[in-house]
């Protein structure tokens, strides 16, 4: 019981994340009909967000290292810290929270360029030439933030005070022994919070109608004399704030490195495509499904009777789900069903 | 070279045998001549072209196609380990398999079109990797790879010859299958895989996939049942990755789980669309490109770079250096990934269409200097 | 009464709430032409669709040549010998014209599936010159290797009927054969369909052109509100008060 | 048909005979019994002025970074063989026939590839650097899987392989090749070394519990651990398989929580280690208490490049390393100084290892006179050095492993640079982690290929 209480926290979690990366996937992929294989590249630009706030607030002196004595050496002192002491360490600390401030506005950023620059002139293109050009711009985003901040993981830490993890066991008059992480239970809580506020958006501002509708009837939309392209240009943008935050404050749970988009690239196809092609809702149920599933399959239990199950579970799926309910688990007949 | 002499298949496959077999003289030049890489031309073409089949044909996008490739790897060792070095067994039975497995997963995923079809082949491919990496070891061996051991059976060998001391090596009746002649062999196989290919492209079968990739559902109403058409190509074309994996353990005794990776069925998908879907020759130019890059620009190092330019003054030498360094050895990706979006903006045809735009615009140049001198005594 | 060819029977459609088809019952004659006329949304296409298997009849038989069509795939029903022509034209954009019309010539002598990969074309040179012919009766000879893609959409129209001709159906329906098209083109079109009835070939059209459907039908049926209203030989439906008031609004024809 | 050795033509008298079609033709001509003429090998420099490595490292993909640091040292290795720099090791190493004027008074050159930690792409790239630039040797790598590809093309090849980052006990093992030679140390070693100071620290009576990467180098971890650590009266309560690359480990993490382990043993490298061991020490492993006993985290195989990436989470953890720059014996601070001015950090564990490999063979070469494989192999085949930084060491014969010291070290809880990421805890001495060669089988092969 308490293992399986435990793994639908893993699995809730696990799908947080699927569902924001999902979510901003399928606004570009429901309302423009963009195949974007960058899309991994924008969660990897997120959680690279948080590292460059880190990296911004760490800025330091050089400081002759005494201690090595064979060459010379170097070791850093942010100056946050020598000009403000404990407070500028708690800056510091606090450098995943405080990356939104950047994430929100550089993701904007970077979405509306892309979008701009790029995406806007594939619209009318065919798949196979967007998946062309995007996996190359995939490509050059890695390599760029390769060449700045090398391939290694970079360590990038929860706030101290919420490092730890919260006896849920006790709260809940299980097992004492089973406690969850603090900064998982706020990803969780960050991911509902963001869903919610893209539904709100999408759901209650006339700016949304018009985007709603047009991924229903791009043409409709387009004869009533409304500036289409405007609006795709906001919700590619809107999509990559959202993919961006995700990896932002995912960067805590996975030290953020320059391949980890791809990782999640063949992911977030999948949880659209079960989710239903151009379906908000459908995404995120898709999301928290497949993280659900995911849990389970990985339990030992499970395991023990079908070896393997937890690295194909989630393909599994896909391929079931598109063989037997095209349309996914949201999506609505004859959306992008043929 | 006039238009109408291309359109008949000796005078093409004449050229391209000439062009394929003397690969190893008119890429010396650039740094590529020398087998293994030869090899991967031949090996990635015949895939390249097996591929193209399905997707310039049919427009159908697989992202599974690597599976086949790596079935027929497995195949190929199994059978060099089980039954004989010589090759053609191997070769039949990798292109079997490959065309079993494609039988199968084709099947499937053909019940489905556009992403869903993609998303499809996608997901075998990716169960088939994650099981040949890991729970199916004793067949695959994992990361490993699964290799030649002394301890092989190696049934028909052992009746005909003693075993040697150290690993035997792969032969085609004596002859041994690594350096130039598997690449001789590979290429020899590329120019039948490309004389097959050229004949379905011309053929009414090849048509009638052209029409399905224009509009199936017309092709429903016109009295065609289109899934044996998709199958079929599915299946040739997983016969050809088949046949690819094949050389790849012929030229080299070794089949990892990772040739069965999504991005390693990405990468056809790549070298297909770089160099012209739906062309004879496209698909082999993206090969020869991503593979030269993949090869030669990653071994690029500062100080070959500086040998390079050493004719520069130094200053200039050094910014020099210093720029392009970033985009060699280490920097291979970058450049590959600024190939793929150049490429796809301004040539959204592939390179080939880079090709006929230079053709056309030189043809035209020829024209106009022919119309000058032509001019008194126009008439027709 | 001549052979029947086509005969639907008791056939139902609702889509949603909405009464598509109630109750057809429809009887074509073999070698006539056969219009189906009616104000939009009449249902006229969805009869179409439910003839050559695009649409699923909720009740009710198509029968051709004594064969019940329902539940079979629209290539089957194609080689039965039931033909549709599309109203908005559905051709193959990215072949040239000549292929397209190769492309049905080619159905009809090969059957739904046959691998021929390794024949060249260059050896279906009868097919290559029936669909020449058919290109050349049409009006579109001279611009047999041009992308259909291309074409105008008058052109696509005639290309689309080409595209139906060469397979010599024993029953063709033409869904508006002549919409969009210019009046002498249209002209063009009947000329030609009188021609080919001629040969025997049993025709469905569903026309609103009136100058169309009068100057070729043999019998018309009126459609309104998924319902056949009236039947008869054009000079019937020309007299008949119920037709005029439901169709015509009463003008006169 | 008789077992008839057919000899390889070499490209250079291919190129020759000019046109390709016309050579299809008359192929079978070339192949000629018996072209080994007297100790001819393949890519023998004969007089040429420069001989040439072929530095095979990963360049892209997870291990980038470690391979940028083996290319670093391969750079400076080359730089002391030729006689440039202060010489680094070159001033340490016992005994030492190089001497400084390149090998066998050519000098050194080099080439570089890039493996993309891919067996395919590594043996891709080695063949490259074989047939087209016509290197000696081919060394470097930073996995297991790579490393026993390579070595078994060079093992057909004729060229000799000197493995980089490889700690598989099938490298030297199952797999191991006449002409592949490993200095790193491997899994059993580790778990070896890792015995007594587990005894030591924990205690024998303790419960472990295995995350294990679902692939062959996870697999023999484990099986290495699980072994040192039941012979010590521990018991095992689970071993769980994870897939390689998963990221999030929580699923797999929790059920620790409450199965009464009270060690968790670790067998993952690279990005698994440290997504595994931060997310471990989110879940409160490390301040666990199980029954009144500390609760334990084990990571039998430690970098530096991983410890940083770990960040934090790597305070107080226990695991073994092959070399750490914060030794003070005259070889590490000979190669620290050099390395460290050179490029303004300490090496990694990598460095050092490719660095030496690097070393021992061209040294071997100079002692054989001569850079002809077999005999070049039969100069390294227990062969006794120090002076390289693991104190005393043997390049065993029976399977081309290197037997030195092994360093148990734990993750510094107050480093006092960036760099100071590991204390070594114990150095156990070679003669701890010796064990006899037919535990793991394999066969070397010929010396003549």
């Amino acid at each position: 019981m308490d293992a399986i209480f435990i793994q639908i926290l893993n699995g809730l979690d696990k799908g947080g994340a699927y569902a924001l990366i999902a979510l901003g996937l399928t606004l570009v992929f429901g309302t423009l009909g963009v195949v974007n294989f960058a899309h991994g590249a924008l969660f990897m630009l997120g959680a690279f967000c948080a590292v460059t706030t880190q990296k911004l607030l760490t800025i330091s002196k050089h400081v002759q290292d005494t201690s090595i004595t064979f060459f010379d050496a170097y070791k850093d002192q942010p100056y946050l810290e020598i000009w403000w002491g404990d407070f500028g360490r708690t800056i510091i600390d606090w450098s995943v929270p405080l990356s939104i401030l950047l994430t929100i506005p550089a993701m904007l950023l970077i979405g509306l360029s892309m979008e701009r620059g790029l995406i806007r002139h594939f619209y009318k293109r065919s798949h196979a030439e967007q998946i062309l050009m995007t996996f190359g711009l995939a490509i050059v985003l890695q390599e760029i933030i390769r060449s700045i901040f090398g391939a290694n993981p970079i360590p990038t830490p929860a706030p101290d005070i919420i490092a730890g993890s919260a006896p849920i066991g006790a709260l809940f008059g299980l097992d004492e022994a089973l406690v969850y992480p603090w900064w998982r239970l706020i990803y969780l809580l960050f991911s509902i919070i963001t869903v919610s506020g893209v539904f709100a958006f999408l759901q209650l501002t006339t700016f949304g109608m018009v985007v709603r509708a047009g991924m229903h009837d791009r043409e409709t939309v387009g004869l009533l004399g409304i500036n289409v392209e405007r609006r795709f240009t906001v919700v590619f943008g809107l999509a990559a704030v959202v993919t961006g935050l995700a990896g932002a404050m995912y960067a805590p749970i996975l030290s953020p490195d320059y391949h980890m988009g791809m990782d999640f690239l063949v992911l977030s196809f999948i949880v659209v495509v079960v989710g239903g092609m151009g379906s908000l809702r459908g995404a995120v149920a898709a999301g928290f499904l497949l993280g659900l599933l995911q849990s389970f399959a990985s339990m030992n239990e499970v395991k023990t009777i079908i070896p393997g199950i937890d690295q194909i579970i989630i393909y599994l799926v896909a391929v079931v789900i598109i063989l037997v309910r095209p349309r996914g688990l949201m999506g609505r007949k004859g959306v992008m069903e043929d | 070279m006039s238009k109408t002499l291309l359109r008949n298949d000796w005078v093409v496959m004449a050229l391209f045998t000439a062009a394929v077999l003397s690969m190893p003289l008119w890429l010396a030049p650039i740094g590529a001549g020398y087998p293994d890489l030869l090899q991967k031309f031949a090996i990635f073409g015949l895939f390249a072209i097996g591929y193209n089949i399905l997707f310039g044909l049919t427009g159908y996008l697989s992202f599974g196609h690597a599976v086949f490739l790596g079935v027929g790897s497995y195949t190929a060792v199994w059978s060099f380990k089980l039954l004989t070095m010589n090759v053609l067994p191997a070769v039949l039975f990798s292109v079997l398999m490959g065309g079993l497995f494609a039988v199968i997963i084709g099947y499937l995923s053909l019940r489905r079109s556009g992403i869903y079809f993609s998303i499809l082949t996608l997901a075998f491919a990716q169960m088939s990797y994650n099981m040949a990496y890991s729970v199916l070891t004793p067949i695959t061996n994992g990361e490993t790879g699964l290799q030649l051991a002394k301890s092989d059976p190696r049934v028909i060998d052992a009746l005909f010859i003693e075993a040697g001391e150290g690993l035997p090596s792969t032969d085609l009746f004596g002859m041994q299958m690594s350096g130039y002649p598997g690449f001789y062999f590979c290429a020899v196989l590329l120019i039948i895989g490309f004389f097959i290919s050229l004949r379905i492209f011309r053929s009414p079968f090849g048509l009638k996939l052209l029409a399905i990739k224009s509009n199936q559902t017309r092709m429903l109403y016109t009295g065609f049942n289109t899934r044996p058409y998709l199958l079929t190509a599915f299946v040739i074309s997983g016969m050809y990755a088949g046949l690819a994996g094949a050389l790849m353990a012929v030229t080299d005794p070794l089949a990892g789980a990772e040739r069965m990776q999504w991005t390693a069925s990405g990468e056809v998908v790549l070298m297909t669309i770089l160099g012209g879907v739906g062309t004879l020759i496209g698909p082999l130019l993206g090969v020869g490109v991503i593979k030269y890059f993949e090869n030669i620009f990653s071994a690029l190092n500062v100080d070959t770079l500086h040998q390079i330019f050493s004719f520069l003054p130094d200053w200039l030498e050094n910014v020099v250096v210093w720029i392009s360094s970033h985009f060699v050895g280490e920097g291979w990706h970058l450049t590959l990934g600024l190939l793929f979006m150049v490429i796809v903006i301004f040539l959204p045809g592939g390179l080939m269409e880079g090709f006929q735009r230079i053709g056309s615009a030189l043809r035209n140049l020829f024209k106009r200097s022919e119309a000058v001198a032509a001019q008194p005594s126009e008439k027709e | 009464m001549g052979n029947i060819v086509l005969s639907i029977k008791n056939v139902d459609k609702t889509f949603g709430g909405l009464h598509a088809l109630g109750d057809i019952n429809l009887d074509i004659e073999e070698g006539k032409i056969h219009a189906i006329i009616g104000p939009n949304g009449a249902g006229k296409s969805t009869l179409l669709n439910v003839c050559i298997g695009r649409l699923a009849p909720d009740r009710g038989t198509v029968e051709f040549e004594g064969k019940n069509m329902i539940g079979m795939e629209p290539y089957e029903i194609n080689h039965a010998g039931m033909v549709r022509v599309f109203q908005t034209p559905e051709i193959f954009p990215d072949l040239s014209i000549l292929q397209n019309v190769m492309i049905p010539a080619l159905a009809k002598r090969d059957g739904v599936f046959n691998f021929d990969a390794f024949k060249s074309m260059a050896s279906n040179a009868d097919i290559e010159e029936q669909s020449t012919r058919i290109l050349e009766e049409l009006g579109l000879k001279s611009q047999t290797h041009d992308h259909a893609g291309s074409m105008s959409r008058g052109d696509k129209r005639r290309l689309e009927l080409s595209m139906g001709l060469v397979q010599h159906p024993r029953l063709l329906l033409l869904d508006e054969p002549t919409a969009g098209m210019s009046r002498h083109d249209t002209n063009r079109t009947i000329d030609l369909l009188k021609q080919i009835k001629e040969r025997g070939m049993t025709k469905i059209i569903i026309e609103h052109d009136m100058h169309v459907v009068f100057s070729l039908a043999d019998r018309i049926s009126v459609l309104a509100q998924g319902r056949i209203i009236a039947q008869g030989t054009p000079d019937e439906i020309r007299g008949n008060p119920r037709v005029q008031e439901a169709y015509l609004g009463g003008a006169e024809l | 048909m008789s077992d008839k050795k057919v000899s390889e033509l070499s490209r250079r008298g291919f190129i020759k005979v000019g046109a390709g079609a016309l050579a299809a033709a008359s192929m079978p001509m070339f192949f000629i019994k018996d072209a080994w003429v007297a100790k001819d090998f393949r890519n023998n420099p004969k007089g040429a002025a420069s001989v040439k490595f072929g530095f095979n490292v990963p360049q892209t993909g997870a291990y980038a970074d470690e391979g940028a640091d083996e290319l670093r040292a391969y750079k400076l290795a080359v730089k002391h063989i030729n006689g440039d720099g202060d010489g680094g090791m070159m001033n340490t190493m016992k005994p030492l026939s190089l001497k400084g004027n390149g090998i066998l008074g050519k000098k050194l050159e080099y080439v570089t590839g890039d493996t993309q930690t891919k067996s395919d792409a590594a043996r891709g790239s080695a063949k490259r650097m074989i047939e087209k630039d016509g290197v000696l040797m081919v060394t470097g790598g930073s996995s297991s899987g790579v490393a026993i590809a390579v070595q078994g093309l060079c093992q057909e090849m004729g060229i000799i392989f000197m493995a980089g980052l490889t700690h598989s006990n099938d490298t030297t093992g199952k797999d191991k090749r006449r002409y592949g030679f490993r200095h790193f140390f491997n899994a059993y070693m580790s778990g070896a070394a890792l015995g007594p100071v587990l005894k030591k620290e924990m205690g024998t009576n303790r419960k472990a519990y295995h995350l294990t990467a679902d692939y062959t180098w996870g697999w023999t971890q484990e099986e290495s651990i699980k072994n040192t650590t039941e012979a010590l009266g521990w018991t095992t309560v689970e071993t769980v398989r994870t897939p390689v690359g998963a990221g999030d480990f929580s699923q797999y993490i929790t059920p620790v929580l409450n199965s009464g382990a009270d060690v968790l043993i670790l067998n993952h490298y690279g990005k698994d280690m440290i997504n595994s061991l931060t997310q471990a020490i989110q879940f409160g492993l490390k301040d666990k208490m199980v029954d009144g006993i500390q609760f334990e985290i084990v990571v039998p195989l430690f970098s530096r490049l991983m410890a940083q990436g770990a960040g934090d989470a790597i305070k107080g953890i226990l695991g073994t390393t092959n070399w750490n720059w914060s030794l003070q014996d005259e070889g590490s601070k000979a190669f620290v100084k050099s390395f460290g001015q050179e490029y303004g950090f300490p090496p990694s564990m990598a460095a050092h290892t490719c660095y030496v490999q690097a070393l021992l063979y061209a040294d071997a070469c100079e002692r054989a006179g001569s850079f002809y494989p077999p005999e070049v192999i039969k100069q390294l085949e227990d062969y006794d050095f120090d002076g390289m930084g693991n104190g005393p060491t043997l390049y065993r014969g029976a399977d081309h492993q290197c037997f030195k010291d092994v360093l148990v070290v734990r993750g510094n809880a107050n480093p006092s640079s960036q760099f100071d990421l590991l204390k070594v805890e114990q150095v156990v001495p070679s003669a701890q982690v010796t064990y006899d060669p037919k535990i793991f089988g394999g066969e070397l092969g010929p010396y003549e290929v």
